[in-house]
């Protein structure tokens, strides 16, 4: 092929220090698999204070995780993994040349993409209305009297409709905040693990004071929970924009016909990063939505 | 204060500490024998085979298989015999005694506060009886420190919201320095002071009270500056965090909630020993009870400081940190300090 | 040149695309439910935790063999894919043996 | 020349018949963007050269600074708030702005492409970028600086850092967070070289060892930098929001920071001695004109370090609240990777067996190295046993420890390297005469300022002390007293070499006839390197016939 020539004949997106295509691919996808390794371990710190910590107070974890919207969870989960499907099907269409589907699918992704963040919103406006953002006066100050239309906004009653269980559970509960202040009060959990005798050493050094469960120390608990939850899905959803930036970029040349059967490398790298970013959801989901809910759904 | 046995080495005053420098000489000659064999080796060929001809080609040498072996597994064998040295000392350090004499240590920006069983207190001091096991159940008030006494080869860290251990048991009577070993800002390099092994007796009788010859206002001062560590509030200037006690004795001092009351020797007494009843009007509650720590003679010196502070207006006094020979710290640094305590305002 | 790449095009074709996804759907909704059974009563302490984490491991593993192409790729790519979780595993384990060995000195405040 | 040539093939062989005007990468496009938007790793490496000595006067400032404030017991010179600040910063500056990019990135990114016949590093774009990083980051912490500075300590231990300090902590944090990814980037960029770049017949080991080094680096950059970034970024939260994961007060653990920030910082000590190690094996091998001994265990011993290094963190947390257990296990394995740096000494020493020794300036520095970071590296062993690391831990002990494998290792190592290249990046030659009285001054004073200190922790002076007690203060002004000499001694490098740039000499392209690639193209380099790609046929280190060098004219004309 014209690799080896010494006419100095450039491939189109050849650059100037590689021999051939060949060399090129393989350094870029070697780099890109060198960044996810360390963007791995950047999630990962954050992983080891999740595990420590669930570890250290797990009640207070699934007391947290019980207020978290499984069911926009799991959805924002699918619709991920949707938009890994058709990112992996831009490559495809990459490699087979078609540019058409090319732009389709990567309009479909970033549309996905966009759906993901709109939900988070979602979920994220909630937590404000909630008064569960741990941020002092981050929250909504919720006037006296309003209480109720927030305890029965929309998604409180979709979850309770997929749960269909404990409809008086989440009634019970009321989270609001007047001062805008981060609180909680319900000791339900820590409460009957106590009495089934499942609290760990460090849950009855972490929640108790004088002997008896402290609510003001198991809210620290809990806020510690909310505080993870915001930084990992926070960080989550800051490399989804990127995700998003690059996939705008990704239009624009795939557009302009720039990708062909011989050199689509920039395609696959920015589907790797996609994929990875959808693989650190496919833990987040299960860590910080799921585990833990049994405790309320099960028949303790 | 050093009577040392070599130059240049600490005092030995604890009975595992003669096991800590023994490793210490035991690494010290492995750390010779490879020096000497490796400084050897290259000063024998630097000299020998040294340059005799530009670019020449000297036999080439690929390596050896017996060599490398040899060189990696006599290193290893010594390494693991200095780990299991280590380690059993560590495990002689840490493995807390059950019959020691308790003592409760808290560390706290930036002194040493200690409490003996009977209740007695000292600040930045401690005594303890010669040939008795003594531990200490140590934690902090605010950031890590460490207690750390080098003539008896021992420190722990202090951590926030838990308790640390640890024990020795002092094998001669005289004055060790106590540091804090880990950094803990401001002031880190002032917060230590002295360990007292005494005599058992001695010990018996300091723990009763102790004696001095003192006059009250000098001994009250010694305890206002040093001992107690009154100055780090009450040092004077305008950002102290505790109320102004310069010309305070005699004078009506408005409390909060309203009230207004003579300052005589029993409202001072009381400042001390029961602060939190009467609050004076534009300061935190912050300044903790005495109680417990003051013996009653001592708590007659410090009025009597107290009263001598009467009309003069600026007396700064020097640090409370100061242990009696080392020239620790500066009264200005101090005032940043109760600054920055303010600001962030501690927990 | 496009014989450089026939490998990875080659074996992956849009049904199969469409049964992984299918997988990382069904695995999805399987977790969602389980996870609101109670398995630690039924089965033993952590088997809800135990298999979440096998379900998001199971998924992790199929997008990285097949939608990042790691099934075809050298050995280079698949150990780095694997030695980053084990780095991983690493710091995992060994901020945890200190905490799991402790003592608690923890007081009561 | 057109500033915009650089990346064009073929300039340098239009060019390269007219000696006088030869284009290289120096002169190939004067202005100011030719340099600041250039993707030619070695004019990036000469921007790295730069600022990285920026930052090191000025982390040499503040330890003259330091120096000074020990000369007596009191904090009269400074007050101790101040004093806090100055070694902090001292610490920040040398440890992240300093050592860790100083082999790699500016040797590392000169030689590394040249070693192993590339025209580039594979990703020439993403090396302008972290060095972009780096001077983003650079300029943050300066800021931070200037505002008022940290006084946390170069550890930023919490809850110190995140609720009782009033320094400026978060911009200092954000530059180290964005500096991270300087670092990050380049290691990955290394790693792609090594892999896909090496020339026709540059089989894995035949690469030089320096290669290797900085391929084990690259390693330790990659899988350990995030972790500092995350906890630093976890830090700035807790100062800023209170999130509760380190700050005990509201239900956070100290002690996990503690874990998290040495998961990254100890490896980071690997990061920044092996690539030091790899320029010492060059030297050692080039100066004594033999293939280096036992090649394959030299090789393997830095992968063993960057490996291993990452399971022995622990190792700095024995007084610090661990578990027993823990600390045995961090404890047994601080002992495992000290084995592979035996071995790696071992061969060193054993390479200049039966070789043809000169003592060339860089040659002063390696045996500089050799007894330094033996006697640092020994001292490691005394820390690593937990026993006597209850009594030596935050004592000037340690302080003597890093220096002497940090400086006494690692900066000397540079020093080495740099004067070793120097002809090769410059074009011009030093002064042997200068290079020797600097290199013994650097050797002497270093060991009478670092020595004192080993003294002085056994005997019980904790670190980061402002005052110390009084009867500790004749070591102190020994100490004090060396590092004036020292300081001298590494002033000097800085003029003479400067003024070669001017009036040296113009060198050859391979004056001492040396077997490595590098050597085998102009002094200095073409914009791409090589005029033809290189084709290797001899192993690493051949200075026999093999190795294609003509020798016998070279040794005709030296004795003419
Ligand atoms: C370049 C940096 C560098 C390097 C290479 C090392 C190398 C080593 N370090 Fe060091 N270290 C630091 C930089 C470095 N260190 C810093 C900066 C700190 C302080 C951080 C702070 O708190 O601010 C520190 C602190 C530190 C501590 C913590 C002390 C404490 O805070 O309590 C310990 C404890 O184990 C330690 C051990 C070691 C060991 C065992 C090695 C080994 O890798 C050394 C191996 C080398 C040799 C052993 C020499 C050659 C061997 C022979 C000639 C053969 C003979 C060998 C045997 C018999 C085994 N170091
Ligand atoms: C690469 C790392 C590196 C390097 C090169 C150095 C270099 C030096 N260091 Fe540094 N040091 C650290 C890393 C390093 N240090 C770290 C990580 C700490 C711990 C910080 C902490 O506790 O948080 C520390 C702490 C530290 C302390 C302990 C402070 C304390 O605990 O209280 C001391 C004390 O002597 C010290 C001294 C020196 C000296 C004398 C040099 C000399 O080698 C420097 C010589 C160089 C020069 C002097 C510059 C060149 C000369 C000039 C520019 C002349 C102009 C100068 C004037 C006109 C004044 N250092
Ligand atoms: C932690 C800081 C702190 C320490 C240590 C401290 N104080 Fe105070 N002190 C205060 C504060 C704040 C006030 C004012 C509020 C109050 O009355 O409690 C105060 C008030 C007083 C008063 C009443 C002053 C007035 O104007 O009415 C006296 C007397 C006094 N302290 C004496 C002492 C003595 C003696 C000691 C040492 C044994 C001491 N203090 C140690 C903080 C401290
Ligand atoms: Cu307390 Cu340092
Ligand atoms: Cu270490």
């Amino acid at each position: 092929m014209a690799t080896h020539t010494n006419d100095h004949y450039h491939p189109p997106g050849l650059q100037h220090q590689f021999e051939n295509m060949k060399q090129q691919e393989e350094s870029v996808s070697i780099g890109m698999w060198m960044f996810l390794a360390q963007e791995i371990m950047f999630f990962g710190g954050m992983f080891t204070v999740y595990l420590l910590y669930r570890w250290k107070f797990p009640m207070a974890f699934a007391a947290g995780s019980n207020h978290l919207d499984a069911f926009l969870g799991g959805l924002n989960t699918l619709v991920l993994i949707v938009s890994s499907l058709t990112m992996a099907l831009t490559v495809y269409y990459a490699q087979k040349g078609n540019r058409m589907m090319q732009v389709v699918m990567i309009v479909l992704t970033m549309i996905f993409g966009t759906v993901f963040l709109g939900v988070k919103a979602v979920e994220y406006t909630e937590k404000y209305n909630k008064g569960l953002i741990p941020f002092a006066n981050w929250n909504h100050k919720t006037p006296k009297g309003e209480e109720r239309k927030v305890a029965t906004s929309l998604i409180e009653t979709k979850v309770s409709a997929a749960e269909n269980k404990d409809a008086e559970h989440t009634a019970e509960h009321e989270y609001k905040s007047s001062t805008g202040v981060f609180e909680w009060k319900d000791l339900s959990l820590p409460q009957m693990a106590e009495k089934e005798g499942f609290l760990t050493e460090w849950e009855k050094v972490g929640y108790y004071s004088d002997g008896k469960l402290n609510e003001q120390k198991f809210e620290s608990k809990v806020r510690i929970f909310f505080w993870i939850y915001f930084c990992m899905t926070g960080l989550h959803g800051l490399h989804m924009i990127v995700g998003l930036g690059l996939m705008l970029w990704l239009l624009w040349k795939a557009w302009l016909g720039s990708y062909t059967a011989e050199y689509y490398s920039p395609v696959e790298m920015a589907g790797l990063y996609w994929h990875f970013v959808d693989i650190v959801w496919i833990f987040l989901f299960p860590l910080l939505y799921l585990l833990g809910r049994h405790f309320m759904h099960g028949g303790h | 204060m050093q009577k040392n046995w070599i130059p240049l080495f600490p005092e030995q005053a604890s009975t595992f500490a003669w096991q800590i420098d023994a490793l210490y000489f035991y690494l010290i000659l492995i750390s010779v024998f490879f020096t000497v064999l490796i400084v050897l080796g290259i000063a024998v060929f630097a000299v020998v085979y040294r340059e005799k001809e530009k670019f020449a080609t000297p036999e080439e040498i690929h390596g050896s298989m017996a060599l490398e072996i040899a060189w990696s597994f006599i290193p290893f064998v010594i390494s693991m015999t200095i780990f299991l040295g280590g380690a059993v000392i560590f495990y002689e350090q840490y493995k807390i005694p059950t019959d020691g004499m308790e003592i409760y240590v808290v560390g706290k920006q930036w002194m040493w506060k200690a409490q003996h069983s009977t209740g007695r207190r000292e600040i930045n001091e401690l005594h303890v009886p010669v040939g008795r096991k003594v531990k200490l159940t140590m934690t902090t008030e605010d950031v890590l420190h460490d207690f750390y006494i080098p003539a008896f080869r021992t420190k722990a860290d202090v951590v926030p919201g838990r308790y640390s251990y640890l024990w020795f048991e002092p094998t001669k009577a005289g004055r060790y320095r106590l540091y804090c070993a880990e950094y803990c800002g401001l002031n880190h390099s002032g917060m230590g002071g002295w360990v007292t092994v005494m005599e058992q007796k001695d010990f018996d009788n300091w723990l009763a009270g102790e004696t001095t010859n003192q006059t009250p206002v000098e001994s009250g001062k010694d305890l206002f500056t040093n001992k107690l560590g009154c100055a780090s509030c009450h040092a004077g200037g305008k950002d102290q965090r505790g109320a102004k006690l310069e010309g305070l004795f005699g004078e009506d001092v408005k409390l909060v909630g309203g009230q207004t009351v003579k300052a005589d020797e029993d409202y001072i007494r009381s400042s001390i020993l029961n602060p939190s009843g009467q609050i004076v009007e534009g300061y935190s509650p912050i300044m903790p009870t005495f109680k417990g720590q003051v013996t009653e003679e001592q708590l007659t010196h410090l009025v009597a400081y107290i009263k001598s502070l009467g009309g003069n207006a600026a007396t700064s006094p020097a640090s409370p940190m100061t242990a009696p020979a080392a020239p620790m710290t500066s009264p200005d640094a101090k005032k940043d300090s109760s600054k920055d305590a303010k600001d962030k305002g501690g927990k | 040149m496009s014989d450089n790449h026939e490998e990875t095009h080659e074996h992956m074709g849009i049904p199969k695309y469409i049964g992984i996804f299918l997988a990382l759907v069904f695995g999805t909704i399987l977790t969602y439910f389980t996870a609101l059974t109670d398995l630690d009563t039924m089965l033993f302490a952590g088997a809800n935790t135990l298999l979440a984490l096998i379900i998001a491991f199971t998924k992790m593993t199929l997008v990285i063999l097949f939608f990042m192409h790691v099934w075809w790729n050298g050995t280079l790519i698949k150990l780095t894919a694997v030695a980053s979780f084990f780095w991983l595993a690493i710091m995992f384990a060994f901020v945890m043996q200190d905490y799991l060995t402790r003592g608690f000195g923890v007081f009561n405040k | 020349m057109d500033a915009t040539v650089n990346n064009k093939i073929g300039t340098a062989v239009v060019d390269r018949t007219v000696e006088k005007t030869r284009t290289h990468y120096l002169n190939n496009g004067h202005s100011l963007s030719s340099w600041l938007l250039t993707k030619d790793h070695k004019r990036i490496a000469i921007l790295y050269l730069i600022t990285v000595s920026a930052f090191f006067l000025l982390g040499g400032v503040y330890a003259a600074t330091i120096r000074l404030e020990l000369l007596t017991p009191a904090s009269d010179l400074l007050e101790s708030g101040t004093y806090n600040k100055v070694f902090t910063q001292h610490g920040i500056i040398m440890v992240f702005f300093f050592l860790i990019p100083v082999v790699p990135a500016i040797l590392g990114n000169f030689l590394l492409p040249l070693m192993i016949g590339a025209k580039d590093l594979a990703l020439p774009k993403i090396n302008l970028l972290s060095w972009y990083f780096y001077m983003t980051g650079g300029g943050l912490t300066l800021f931070a600086l200037i505002q008022g500075g940290v006084d946390t300590g170069w550890t930023f231990y919490t809850p110190y850092s995140t609720t009782f300090s009033n320094g400026y902590v978060m911009l200092a944090g954000l530059g180290i967070f964005v500096n991270g990814f300087s670092s990050i980037l380049t290691g990955l960029n290394f790693i792609v070289t090594v892999h896909t770049m090496r020339c026709p017949g540059m089989t894995w080991f035949r690469l030089p060892l320096f290669v290797w080094a900085h391929y084990a680096t690259s390693l330790v950059m990659v899988l350990g930098t995030p972790v500092i970034a995350i906890t630093i970024l976890l830090m700035a939260l807790e100062r800023v929001a209170h999130i509760g994961i380190f700050d005990p007060s509201i239900g956070g653990d100290p002690i996990l920071f503690q874990h998290l920030f040495w998961f990254y910082s100890h490896p980071a000590v690997y990061i920044m001695i092996l690539p030091g190690m790899g320029v010492i094996s060059e030297i050692i091998a080039n100066y004594s004109r033999k293939k280096i001994f036992g090649y394959e265990f030299v090789a393997f011993s830095s992968l063993a370090i960057a490996v291993f290094g990452f399971l022995v963190w622990g190792h700095h947390m024995f007084v610090s609240g661990q578990s027993m257990y823990a600390g045995l296990v961090f404890s047994f394995l601080t002992m495992v990777v000290s084995v592979p740096s035996a071995i790696k000494m071992f061969n060193w020493t054993a390479t200049m067996y039966k070789g043809s020794v000169s003592y060339d300036t860089p040659m002063l520095y390696a045996i500089g190295f050799m007894g330094l970071f033996l006697i640092g590296g020994l001292t490691g062993l005394f820390l690593g046993a937990m026993g006597l690391n209850v009594h030596l831990t935050d004592t000037y002990f340690i302080v003597a420890h890093f220096h002497y494998v940090m400086v006494g290792g690692t900066v000397l190592a540079y020093l080495g390297g740099l004067h070793m290249w120097w002809s090769k990046i410059t074009g011009k030659t030093y002064s042997e005469f200068w290079g020797k009285i600097s290199a013994l001054l650097v050797f002497v004073g270093f060991n009478l300022t670092f020595f004192p200190q080993f003294i002085l922790g056994y005997m019980g002076m904790p670190r980061r002390y402002a005052s110390y007690s009084e009867e500790l203060q004749v070591l102190n002004v020994f100490s004090t007293a060396g590092a004036s000499v020292l300081g001298i001694g590494l002033v000097l490098p800085l003029i003479y070499l400067t003024y070669s740039l001017f009036f040296g000499e113009k060198a050859k392209s391979n004056p001492s006839m040396l077997p490595g690639l590098e050597w085998r193209t102009q002094s200095p380099p073409p914009t791409l390197n090589f005029d033809e790609t290189p084709v290797v046929t001899w192993e690493a280190y051949e200075f026999g016939e093999e190795n294609g060098l003509d020798i016998e004219k070279a040794r005709r004309e030296a004795t003419v």
